[in-house]
């Protein structure tokens, strides 16, 4: 059973995503249930494959028996594995929350979204585990479709969104093809490990096609991941769909392609290439420090609850790309711990939204008046949430900023490090505008009041079915803190294993 | 000098922060709530208390609990400095909790189990500030205090507590996140090292001149609690708590919080052998020195007592700053025990203020006058604790006047002398116009409804106390004397 | 392969693309779509792929278009571009 | 707007071009794709390992199974996507109407004749094609989607109901469905004889196959048809989704 | 001349193909005009692909039935020089595979043929390509879905008409 424990991994919600489409006829009400355990499966089994890589390194699971580079292979190695368990369990967390807001969001259409949720993290699982270029594609594919569809379920203007995400989605997937189609006229492979091979059996670093498909594929991922000049699609795609769809597809769809983006640089292209002869990273962080000042700034003038987290989620993705492309060790470490922490950490804050929006009905800061008191619980777990954005220790968010920072300073970046500073500043107006405005009230009275706003609208606290994944969400963020020694420990291994010191300072 | 394994200091961090849980759940039960307030903060003192003699004896203790970076670990460690500070911190608890129970039920304050838990997790944290081993530690608390004592600032919830509150958080974040996170994160890159205080510091030879005055300046102003101006003006705005939270935040908790960690990281990090020889005391004493005049001046303006103790505050924080940043033997006994000393006269002070608002109502000095025959007790205490702030003979704050008077004068630093003697005349002139007036003047009629009118007797205890622990500290100094002068021979001599 | 043939076919492609892009009438342009599609599909016989190619008969010509009229005429046949 | 994608075009079109040079000449034999180890392996091997003449059905179904697989589910995730947006049940809130009135009229009788004697060799021609996969270009997606078509053809020439009775939604999912259970199926029950997951050779025992090379022969006929299941189901549904705006009512 | 551009107008069509669907799906307005578009762009990506797989003097990659039941001699033509030299290298390519496949080409039904792989074209892009062509007609579906919903809802297919809807119906 462990030996399989990579292919279950996705293979398990794919089949009870199968399952669950059958179930709109009848059993209507085991679609959740069957969910969950589906997803649990899943976590199980990723666990147990990180702790098999942790044992006897990289795992390369052939499938259909094919030897790469003939057949497809699951390969997994250090960085997959922790993506991997974190894209299960978030997925395993948002599915717990779903229970009431599916009903009253889609409740004619339980099965299609239960099914379009399964398929969307069997996509993003896909795309973690697989070891082939184009394999990747078909995945990235699965997930965007489910994504449109999740998205465009929502309300009016989430139909508009979710066109805008088809089209930039579809430019962006179109370009990874391409790039893949570069690489294999020049390598003729597609196995990743083996294009890398044959990028440097043939001496490829100085071909145009190469270079114009690291171009292309980083520009497909950069529009999927939603990197600042190419986020068009993301607020409004985040903002307007049903909470449920947001609270996956926000901690988890920009991630998994920061983690395609890490993957095609350093195991594809080899760091060498892309840092040492490619040497764009001065352009490329001053273009994430835009990123992220952009990001938060526009974060800043929102007045909706979910649209101001969605340009922290684009801000968040200017950091990542930005560690990435220091070219610098503890640069990279960053980015990959915050992939794994800002998976959380937006998760968090969805969640908070998603019980916000759902109890109140309302979708702007407003709604948050006087909500320390109606729902302290509910409040504690955003505060991890938001702590871990601006980076408060002992939360994760804290430490992905400390490494991030490092980077910077180590490869003498003070514009990257400048721009993160400002950014958590700004999360630290943000989210303490929104503290404010759940501890005083909208309008706070006066002199001493001690009475105000209780008891005019009903509002208690959130079920518990919302309740567990937020906290749990919230508690893991100060595990995944506390812990980030031997996160970090998992992802340095990676990274000496992945040959970085050819292209890094 | 030998090191102790022990997880006591670990212990004396966590108890009130384990103390929040009874306090939540006795929630509805104010008896029970408060009592596990108490049992909590003797528990603390004991267990801090009970480390004494073993620092006493020239030994440090230590406790690694978690590696959390690599080659960074959240560490405990007691020394002479941190057991000053922490015997301050757990002692001044208890007299505040006695106090704020008189205050907050003499106000029918709403929210006091809130009240009660923030304050137990802030004391958590000035004692993991006061007991940390490592830089990296000290910025952990530091944060949690900033965000731990959030609840308590705005305690009232209303316009302007929001006011404050942001104001609070605005510098104290700004600062920490801007200043302190980067010059840690540099400084981590440059030394390669743990970030282990130690006595002689652990910067030098690993970073050039001007690298060392802009990370002494990132430091100095990134611990912004410590009220140095231009960051300073946070301290009057959070002047909207309730008075407990104020005379413990603003006296003892917050504030000191600040100058401990200037005072760390001058000693621990860069050394005052290494201050000395790159000649960057001057800087941070000019500093301290222009905040220290001009904070006075302004006190003088202020008509809101709390206002008048905050900008008072201000600048005595300076001189403790002012005294590390002296360099000598003498100014760095002065300004630790200007810790303690200050710490039990400005929480008398603040305890008088609250008192008076809590019995009258009052909050301008205005309108005090002839507020002696009314609150005997409260206004006699106010009488002494002016004293030990201005450094007068009779309180405890003569003697770290003393000492910081005498390291100006060996360091050679007459500028620095003259700015001390100012500074205690303004101080002078600030307090005693209020002590005076309250016994002096005649008021009129319509001020005060009743003749006699102190407040809840908890805080009139509480109040007693520490004005007579002021005094008392006056005759017997120990144990901050000897502690402050083992902790300033550990930094002077150990090279 | 035959070079002559190959062009025109891509020469045609290109043409038949821009018509139905151009063209105002969705229906019409649905239409051309299936043109091109099958002027594709074309071309992949030519270069010896005759499984995509069958596939783009059976879907691009076949299927896409059918799924494009009936949206076409399901929503509005005109276009302002 | 017309600006942004001039420039994206300029700038896409420029990048593009400028790799063109690079390229290896046109039907180079040489060239990497062509002399790779890979591609001549799926070439000169398949027929050995696999038994099967069409190169691409072998590659497509056993060598690159796991990408089929998703593949199919990429269809099968269109069909629940299209059905979660459009699919109404029941009175909704009002929506647009057409622009174009769709005129109603009685079916012509060329067009239904035609269509009934049509159909049926359309469906034979797409069995043909799914089952002859293994030696002539066609397989599961394509007979699949000729298969689709034939309904598809059926709700044009005639209504959507009468298409509709053929296959309701309830069993366009239910094919659907098991569509892609024959095609996991295969390779769960692979990892059920100990081997890897779509790892067809280990099947030999349950099949009327003589050995692991049969196996995978015959597992990749039957994973079509699996392709084909699904393909045809979703087609059907996309299609009559879209053409009745989600009401599966009224089509075109 | 033509024919000493052939080698690579292939490529330089496909870009242009590409290029006018990429066009279209930026600058139209009108929904279903940007999916046409975004198919136009997605058929230029397969031709691309396709492109990769032609090589000079082969066929389709389908084994005939005589092919399959004759020896390798019969269709090979002669007079290709470098076909010798790459038939030894590949016939010890194969031996190397048969040693690492074990007995799984030991059983090979077909053991006396060998395949010449300049005979036939690339399967390898073909497969791929079906592939994106699914995915294409499925974001096709979908995005007609999309772009059905959004008619029934704002009753038009025009973006700029929509915003304004939306403009309009916020203030």
């Amino acid at each position: 059973m462990i030996d399989q424990a990579p292919a279950l991994i996705l293979l398990i919600p794919f089949l009870a995503a199968i399952i669950v489409a059958l179930m709109g006829f009848r059993f209507r009400s085991l679609c959740y249930p069957l969910v969950l355990l589906s997803m649990a499966g899943s976590v199980w089994a990723s666990i147990a494959t990180l702790l098999s890589v942790l044992e006897g390194g990289v795992i390369r699971y052939h499938l259909g028996g094919w030897e790469p580079p003939f057949g497809i292979e699951l390969r997994i190695d250090g960085l997959n594995a922790l993506v991997v368990v974190v894209v299960s369990s978030v997925s395993l967390l948002a599915a717990i929350y779903s229970r009431r807001t599916v009903l009253a969001e889609n409740g004619d259409k339980i099965s299609q979204f239960y099914s379009l949720f399964l398929l969307l993290a069997t996509g993003l699982l896909g795309m973690v585990l697989t070891g082939d270029a184009f394999n990747l594609y078909v995945l990235i594919e699965i997930a965007a479709l489910t994504s449109y569809a999740l998205i465009a379920m929502g309300p009016k203007r989430a139909t508009l969104a979710a066109y805008k995400y088809v089209i930039m989605g579809t430019i962006g997937a179109s370009f990874y093809l391409l790039g893949v189609g570069y690489l294999y006229i020049k390598t003729g492979s597609l196995n990743m490990v083996d294009i890398q091979e044959q990028l440097v059996a043939r001496d490829l670093a100085g071909s145009p096609a190469i270079m114009v498909s690291f171009i292309l594929i980083t520009v497909g991922v950069w529009i999927k991941m939603a990197f600042f000049p190419l986020h068009a699609w993301l607020p409004n795609a985040y903002c307007f769909s049903p909470t449920t769809s947001s609270c996956i597809l926000a901690p988890l769809v920009t991630k998994v392609m920061v983690y395609v983006m890490v993957r095609m640089m350093l195991t594809v292209y080899g760091a060498e290439y892309t840092f040492a002869h490619l040497d764009w990273s001065r352009i490329i962080v001053w273009m994430a420090v835009v990123a992220i000042l952009a990001g938060s700034i526009s974060a800043l003038g929102q007045t909706n609850l979910r649209k101001m987290l969605s340009f922290l989620i684009i801000a968040e993705v200017g950091y990542m790309v930005g560690g990435v492309w220091l070219a610098e060790e503890m640069g990279m470490v960053g980015s990959i711990y915050h992939i794994i922490s800002d998976a959380f950490m937006t998760l968090c804050v969805f969640l908070f939204a998603g019980i916000i929006i759902s109890k109140t009905g309302k979708t702007d800061l407003n709604a948050l008046d006087g909500m320390f008191k109606k729902m302290p619980l509910t409040m504690t777990g955003f505060l991890a949430g938001a702590f871990s954005l601006i980076g408060i220790p002992p939360t994760a968010g804290f430490f992905s900023k400390w490494y991030l920072i490092q980077g910077g300073i180590n490869s003498g970046r003070w514009e990257y490090v400048v721009a993160l500073l400002i950014s958590s500043l700004i999360n630290a107006v943000l989210f303490f505008r929104i503290i404010e405005i759940a501890h005083f009230g909208v309008k706070p009275a006066e002199g001493h009041s001690h009475h105000h706003s209780d008891g005019h609208d009903k509002i208690s606290e959130a079920p518990l079915s919302q309740l567990i994944p937020l906290l749990g969400t919230g508690a893991l963020l100060l595990i995944i803190g506390l812990y980030n020694k031997d996160i970090v420990a998992v992802i340095s291994d990676f990274l000496s294993s992945s040959n970085l010191g050819g292209g890094i300072r | 000098m030998t090191t102790i394994e022990s997880f006591t200091p670990v212990w004396a961090c966590i108890v009130s922060l384990l103390a929040a849980i009874p306090i939540v759940f006795f929630g509805k039960s104010p008896n029970l709530r408060e009592g596990s307030t108490f049992v909590a903060g003797f528990i603390k003192l004991a267990l801090v208390v009970s480390m004494l003699p073993t620092i006493l004896s020239g030994s440090t203790i230590e406790y690694t609990l978690w590696e959390i970076v690599p080659n960074l670990k959240i560490a405990f460690r007691v020394d002479g400095l941190g057991m000053l500070f922490g015997l301050v911190a757990s002692s001044l608890w208890i007299l505040t909790s006695l106090y704020s129970i008189g205050y907050m039920r003499g106000l029918k304050e709403h929210s006091q189990t809130r009240f009660y838990a923030f304050f137990a997790v802030s004391l958590s944290a000035t004692i993991g500030v006061a007991f940390s081993a490592n830089l990296f530690t000290l910025y952990l608390f530091y944060e949690m205090l900033s965000l731990a004592t959030y609840p308590l600032v705005t305690h009232h919830q209303d316009k302007e507590a929001r006011t404050g509150g942001r104001t609070y958080l605005t510098y104290l974040l700004s600062t920490s996140i801007g200043f302190v996170l980067p010059a840690l994160i540099y400084v981590f890159i440059k030394t390669g090292s743990s970030l282990d205080f130690s006595g002689n510091g652990f910067l030098e030879g690993h970073i050039g001149s001007s690298e060392a005055v802009i990370l002494l300046l990132l430091l100095t102003f990134g611990f912004a609690k410590c009220g140095l101006m231009p960051f300073h003006s946070w301290l009057p705005g959070a002047m909207v708590a309730p008075t407990p939270v104020s005379a413990l935040l603003h006296a003892v908790a917050v504030v000191k919080v600040g100058v401990f960690c200037i005072l760390r990281v001058d000693t621990g990090v860069f050394g005052i052998e290494y201050l000395i020889t790159e000649n960057l005391g001057v800087i941070v004493s000019w500093i301290a020195a222009f905040t220290i005049v001009v904070s006075s001046l302004i006190a003088l303006t202020q008509d809101n007592l709390k206002r008048r103790l905050a900008f008072s505050t201000v600048g005595q924080l300076s001189y403790i700053i002012l005294g590390v940043s002296l360099l000598t033997p003498q100014g760095l006994t002065g300004s630790m025990m200007h810790i303690s000393m200050h710490a039990f006269g400005k929480i008398t002070l603040f305890f008088c203020a609250g008192a008076i608002f809590q019995a009258t109502g009052k909050k301008y000095i205005s309108e005090m006058v002839g507020l002696g025959n009314r609150m005997p007790i409260t206004m006699i205490a106010f009488f002494i604790g002016s004293i030990s702030v201005i450094g007068l003979p009779l309180g405890g704050g003569f003697w770290s006047k003393f000492y910081l008077l005498w390291g100006t004068v060996s360091g050679g630093q007459f500028a620095m002398l003259i700015v001390l003697l100012i500074s205690s005349f303004l101080n002078a002139a600030y307090f005693f116009p209020i002590a005076f007036k309250a016994f002096f003047c005649k008021p009129e009629e319509s001020l005060f409804e009743k003749k006699f009118q102190e407040a809840h007797p908890c805080s009139v205890i509480a109040l007693s106390v520490t004005a007579i622990a002021s005094i008392a500290l006056f005759i017997y100094p120990e144990p901050f004397f000897s502690l402050a002068e083992m902790a300033a021979s550990v930094y002077l001599n150990s090279n | 392969m035959i070079w002559a043939f190959d062009l025109i076919l891509l020469v045609f492609l290109v043409i038949t693309a821009i018509i139905s892009l151009r063209t105002k009438d969705l229906l019409s342009a649905s239409m051309i779509f299936g043109v091109y599609s099958f002027l594709m599909c074309l071309l992949w016989a030519e270069m010896e792929a005759v499984d995509v190619a069958f596939t783009e008969a059976a879907v691009g010509a076949g299927v896409s278009a059918v799924f494009l009229i009936a949206t076409v005429l399901r929503t509005s046949r005109r276009s302002s571009d | 707007m017309k600006i942004l994608g001039l420039i994206a075009v300029i700038l896409t079109g420029g990048l593009l071009l400028s790799a063109v040079h690079d390229f290896p000449d046109w039907g180079d034999t040489t060239s990497p794709a062509s002399s790779y180890r890979l591609s001549q392996y799926y070439i000169t091997e398949t027929i050995h390992v696999t038994a099967v003449p069409n190169m691409v059905t072998a590659v497509l179904a056993d060598f690159r199974g796991y990408d089929t697989m998703f593949e199919t589910v990429v269809i099968f995730t269109a069909g629940i996507a299209i059905i979660g947006v459009l699919r109404r049940y029941g009175p909704g809130p009002k929506l647009a109407a057409p622009k174009e009135t769709i005129t109603k009229e009685k079916p012509d009788l060329i067009i239904t004749t035609t269509c009934r004697l049509l159909i049926p060799i359309i469906q034979i021609f797409a069995l043909y094609v799914i089952a002859h996969g293994h030696h002539s270009p066609g397989g599961g997606f394509q007979g699949g989607v000729i298969f689709g078509a034939s309904f598809i053809l059926l709700a044009l020439a005639k209504d959507l109901q009468t298409a509709q009775k053929w296959v309701p939604e309830k069993r366009v999912l239910k094919l659907a469905v098991i569509g892609i259970f024959i095609y996991a199926g295969f390779g769960l029950v692979a990892m059920l004889f100990g081997s890897n997951f779509l790892d067809y050779s280990v099947l030999h025992p349950i099949m009327p196959a003589t050995d692991s090379i049969m196996a995978r022969s015959h597992s990749m006929l039957g994973v079509e048809i699996g392709v084909a299941f699904t393909v045809t189901a979703i087609m059907f549904s996309i299609y009559s989704n879209l053409a009745s705006h989600g009401d599966l009512k009224e089509g075109l | 001349m033509l024919e000493s551009l052939s080698p690579s107008f292939n490529y330089w069509i496909y870009i242009i193909i590409m290029m006018i669907g990429l066009y279209a799906m930026i600058s139209k307005n009108n929904f279903v005009k940007k999916l046409i578009g975004m198919s136009i762009f997605q058929t230029a990506i397969i031709l691309f692909y396709v492109s990769i797989s032609v090589k000079d003097g082969s066929t389709i990659p389908i084994l005939y039935h005589d092919q399959i039941h004759a020896g390798h001699g019969e269709h090979h033509e002669a007079g290709h020089g470098d076909h010798h030299q790459a038939l030894d290298t590949h016939a010890e390519d194969r031996h190397d595979s048969h040693a690492e496949r074990g007995d799984a080409v030991a059983g090979s039904h077909y053991p006396d043929l060998i395949i010449q792989p300049d005979d036939f074209s690339n399967p390898l892009p073909h497969v791929l390509m079906l592939t994106a062509i699914v995915v294409g007609v499925s974001t096709l579906g979908v995005g007609l879905a999309i772009t059905q919903k959004l008619y029934g809802e704002f009753g038009s297919i025009e973006e700029s008409e929509i915003l304004d809807t939306i403009k309009s119906s916020n203030d």
